[in-house]
């Protein structure tokens, strides 16, 4: 299936969707086809929103954000982010904030079939009082008090892998984040991969998805640009300091909006 | 021989690294600095990112937390969850490596927003990522920021990572396992908590600052240590290392 | 360190200990070492008692069992365990029994530094009135109720594995159960290894234990035999089912454990 | 043609598995059945094993269910929290195929003990294992056992895993996510749960079984279908196969 097919058959206006990777294979193609797309009110979650989602919230595809750290990994701040919650450009949204742990295992929860996951975290910090669906929860073995993160259930993840094999089984490794839960906690997934394979080599830190967890698979070559793919490219560091002057300015980010997604073909 | 004063701050804070000692580290200064301590001092330096890379080497000074290098260079990688629950939570981790946007006397930190109204902030900043939980498991903290009455304030908008709250007492009635703060590392100086009270205290200059320059450059009425010592200078060997490591990154990192 | 002073080392009278590995890398040369060394009124945790439990508790080490499967794999019955709880011998026991799914998240919780774990577990069962460290415990978001197990920590967890490099850095695959939970969850980890190995191969589905979480490292070839080890040898059936035979009377047995373990030098 | 009681048991269950379902296969009978299914009408079943190994496609009957093979033939091979967290707890799995030593007419389990008194059992069985979340979570389950007068009684002495409870109504009120046992197979039968009240029911014989020979062998007053069928003759091809599957292994496993 073509990541275009892929796209508008699974990605509805109003879901709330997750395109994991943290830092390594963040899926750019996937998301800036549901730009092209023109999809809206989307519920975005990601522990860091990263350039993909300062794209999609510029674009106008966001209504509200999940995130625990948001902003543009070693060079600053994410200006369309910035813009839309300071005045509404191109529209409001909503953010609801937690801590890497929290959102960690808010996907766990959601993966395990389970409601709430505990952890100690977010402790004599002001996100007590400021976000929601945590909740304080006592041990019922001896006198301790932990917290409760409500479970995260994307109806899509999307994320993007290195290879998938001729039975539609996907193969990843290097930094995974919380994708393999962000899978599991999902109604639907989707999978980009750089290629397909007729078979896995054998590799450590790596992870296989079997095609039954998977609900649409398309091949997209570079599909993690600028991010990288462990094995097939490197991080286009210069692209996320570009992105710092291309996303400053409204006009700026609109021209590489016309010229970059919607003038360019898609995957 | 010359240096700035970021190149001293980095050098202070590798300074503080023991071999063998098992570091959360942070992306920016907090990375530089480390990586600093892994090619001095502290060659068995067991590094963790919370990008899930154990025990890693890096040659270059990665731009993001999670870069190739990173994994490349490491023993294993594993996922957030593990890090997070298995790794960070039961206090396994020796020393934390944080920046911060603001701090206060009490060694708290933000790093959410500027503005008093989280609704509607001055400034919106990145967030939490995995520092509140970095600053409340591991069993020694260092914080790490340049010295500025805008970074150094009496009330800090929002307690994004607990240092000692509102003193003595706080982290125990939080339920935070590690003992928290036990040094901030400015390009100034270092303080250090006073262990009766946990109000930061200046304890050490980097040579040439005075204690009015850090002062000026704190908001609160600053506590000084009756002794106050000296950082020892830069050696050739740190500087020639440290602005390597800077060039070997294609742009300086902001915190 | 040689495992005897390991053991030695390490194991006190009285502790709570894991030999954990499921099915596999079941660390049967630690287990006898341990009765070797005659240790006494040990905690003994494991998922599946297996015949290296059944060894131990004929001879006289164990005094509480906690699992949640205690067969011998496809042949039938633990007979030393039986005669330990129907007539006492070699002493009384006293067991604790759960779930898999409870056991490995009781281990799950260790490891997480946390109190307990949630699950949908025991539900409907009569371990719910009979056993003990699990509480049933409401969601703080919606109407839920779940059960809770309490974390399982041990004073030690032996594990076995394949790959041991230079640095005491230890490598193992192929099933590896709750081996991974089981020793974040320990105080004191010891491990026991075929071989050691200048370099890792890259393998999927392997776990990399790092020396800090390592207390003690012995170089044990054969060392999970009669289970097996994958890459190394295959599990010995026919031992399994000899054990039938061994263990099924006090003299047999007697006559095994002074000919094979009393009599043996040991690693 | 001939064939014995457990072979025409094997088949029939292996007969209940269609292609593409997600297994979760308990050792022995249920495992041989399911390895038979996958040679004959469900070669792309998807066999889950509760030691990790996920889609694996043994070629010889593994007499433990962790054995070398389910790894060597597996796509990859996963963590119990995996296996039971992420896949059988949300409800994943199509189908759980368990044994048991005991079963009442609600088809509630018992794999725990024989006798009335816990602490101090007539026979101490293995316990539980996976068998009471893989009878919660899975989406249906079958139970393979032999008919026995000791089997099948009134009153099991523990309830390892929940059937039915005491009726309609019991698996909700327990939290179950999945509909619980479609069928009970047996060397004489096959048994199915009433619609409305959730008893067994006998619905199937194997060739030249009669009612009266089940009865015998159930303590309890066992409902009897309007309309019962009779089960097909194995064929050549399922008892080449399953012979082969058996001699496959050094001996047969034991539930």
């Amino acid at each position: 299936m073509s990541l275009a097919e892929a796209i508008s058959l699974h990605v509805n206006d109003g879901d709330t969707i997750a395109l994991e990777g943290f830092t390594h294979l963040i899926p750019f193609a996937a998301g800036q086809e549901i730009i092209r797309q023109k999809k809206r009110n989307l519920t975005a979650i990601r522990l860091t929103p990263d350039l993909i989602y300062d794209q999609m919230i510029g674009a106008g595809c966001v209504a509200k954000l999940i995130f625990s750290w948001g902003g543009n990994p070693g060079v600053g701040s994410l200006h369309r982010l910035r813009d839309a919650l300071a005045n509404h450009w191109p529209r409001a949204i909503e953010i609801e904030e937690h801590t890497h742990a929290g959102m960690t295992n808010r996907y766990v929860a959601g993966a395990s079939g389970l409601p709430f996951a505990i952890l100690r975290g977010y402790a004599g910090t002001d996100l007590l009082t400021k976000t929601q669906n945590i909740a304080q929860i006592d041990s019922p073995f001896g006198n301790e008090r932990l917290l409760a993160v409500a479970a995260l259930n994307p109806d899509v993840t999307i994320i993007h892998a290195q290879q998938a094999d001729r039975k539609n089984n996907v193969m990843s490794w290097g930094i995974l984040g919380s994708s393999k839960e962000a899978i599991f906690a999902a109604k639907k997934v989707i999978i980009t991969v750089e290629e397909i394979v007729d078979e896995f080599e054998p590799r450590n830190s790596s992870v296989i998805i079997p095609e039954k967890l998977i609900t649409a698979l398309a091949v997209a070559p570079r599909g993690a640009w600028p991010s990288y793919a462990s094995g097939y490219y490197e991080r286009d560091n210069d692209q996320y300091i570009a992105w710092d002057e291309i996303s400053k300015e409204r006009d700026t980010f609109e021209n590489w909006l016309n010229s970059e997604i919607f003038s360019g073909g898609g995957n | 021989m010359t240096w700035n004063s970021t190149e001293m701050m980095t050098i202070a804070a590798a300074r503080s690294l023991q071999n063998e000692m098992i570091c959360f580290v942070g992306i920016g200064i907090p990375s530089t600095a480390a990586i600093l301590a892994k090619s001095m001092q502290a060659p068995n330096l067991f590094l963790i990112y919370e990008s899930g890379t154990i025990n890693t080497n890096p040659q270059k000074l990665p731009l993001s937390i999670g870069d190739g290098e990173l994994a490349n260079q490491a023993l294993t990688v594993v996922s957030m969850p593990e890090i997070f629950n298995y790794w960070l939570q039961p206090g396994r981790i020796d020393m934390g490596f944080l920046g911060a946007a603001q701090i206060d006397k009490f060694a708290n930190i933000n790093t959410t927003i500027i503005g008093s109204d989280y609704a509607n902030p001055k400034v919106r900043l990145p967030g939490a990522g995995g520092a509140p939980e970095i600053a409340g498991a591991c069993k020694e903290v260092v914080i790490i920021l340049k010295h500025s009455p805008r970074a150094f304030v009496e009330k800090i908008d929002f307690v994004t990572s607990l240092g000692f709250g509102d003193g003595p007492g706080s982290r125990e009635s939080a339920g935070l396992l590690g003992r928290g703060p036990s040094a901030v590392i400015t390009d100034l100086c270092v303080l250090k908590p006073d262990p009766k009270t946990c109000e930061l205290t200046l304890v050490q200059l980097h040579p040439g600052v005075s204690v009015e320059q850090v002062k000026e450059n704190t908001s609160w009425d600053l506590k000084v240590a009756p002794e106050i010592t000296v950082t020892a200078e830069p050696t050739e060997e740190e500087l020639a290392k440290v602005r390597a490591l800077v060039q070997s990154s294609r742009k300086t990192v902001k915190a």
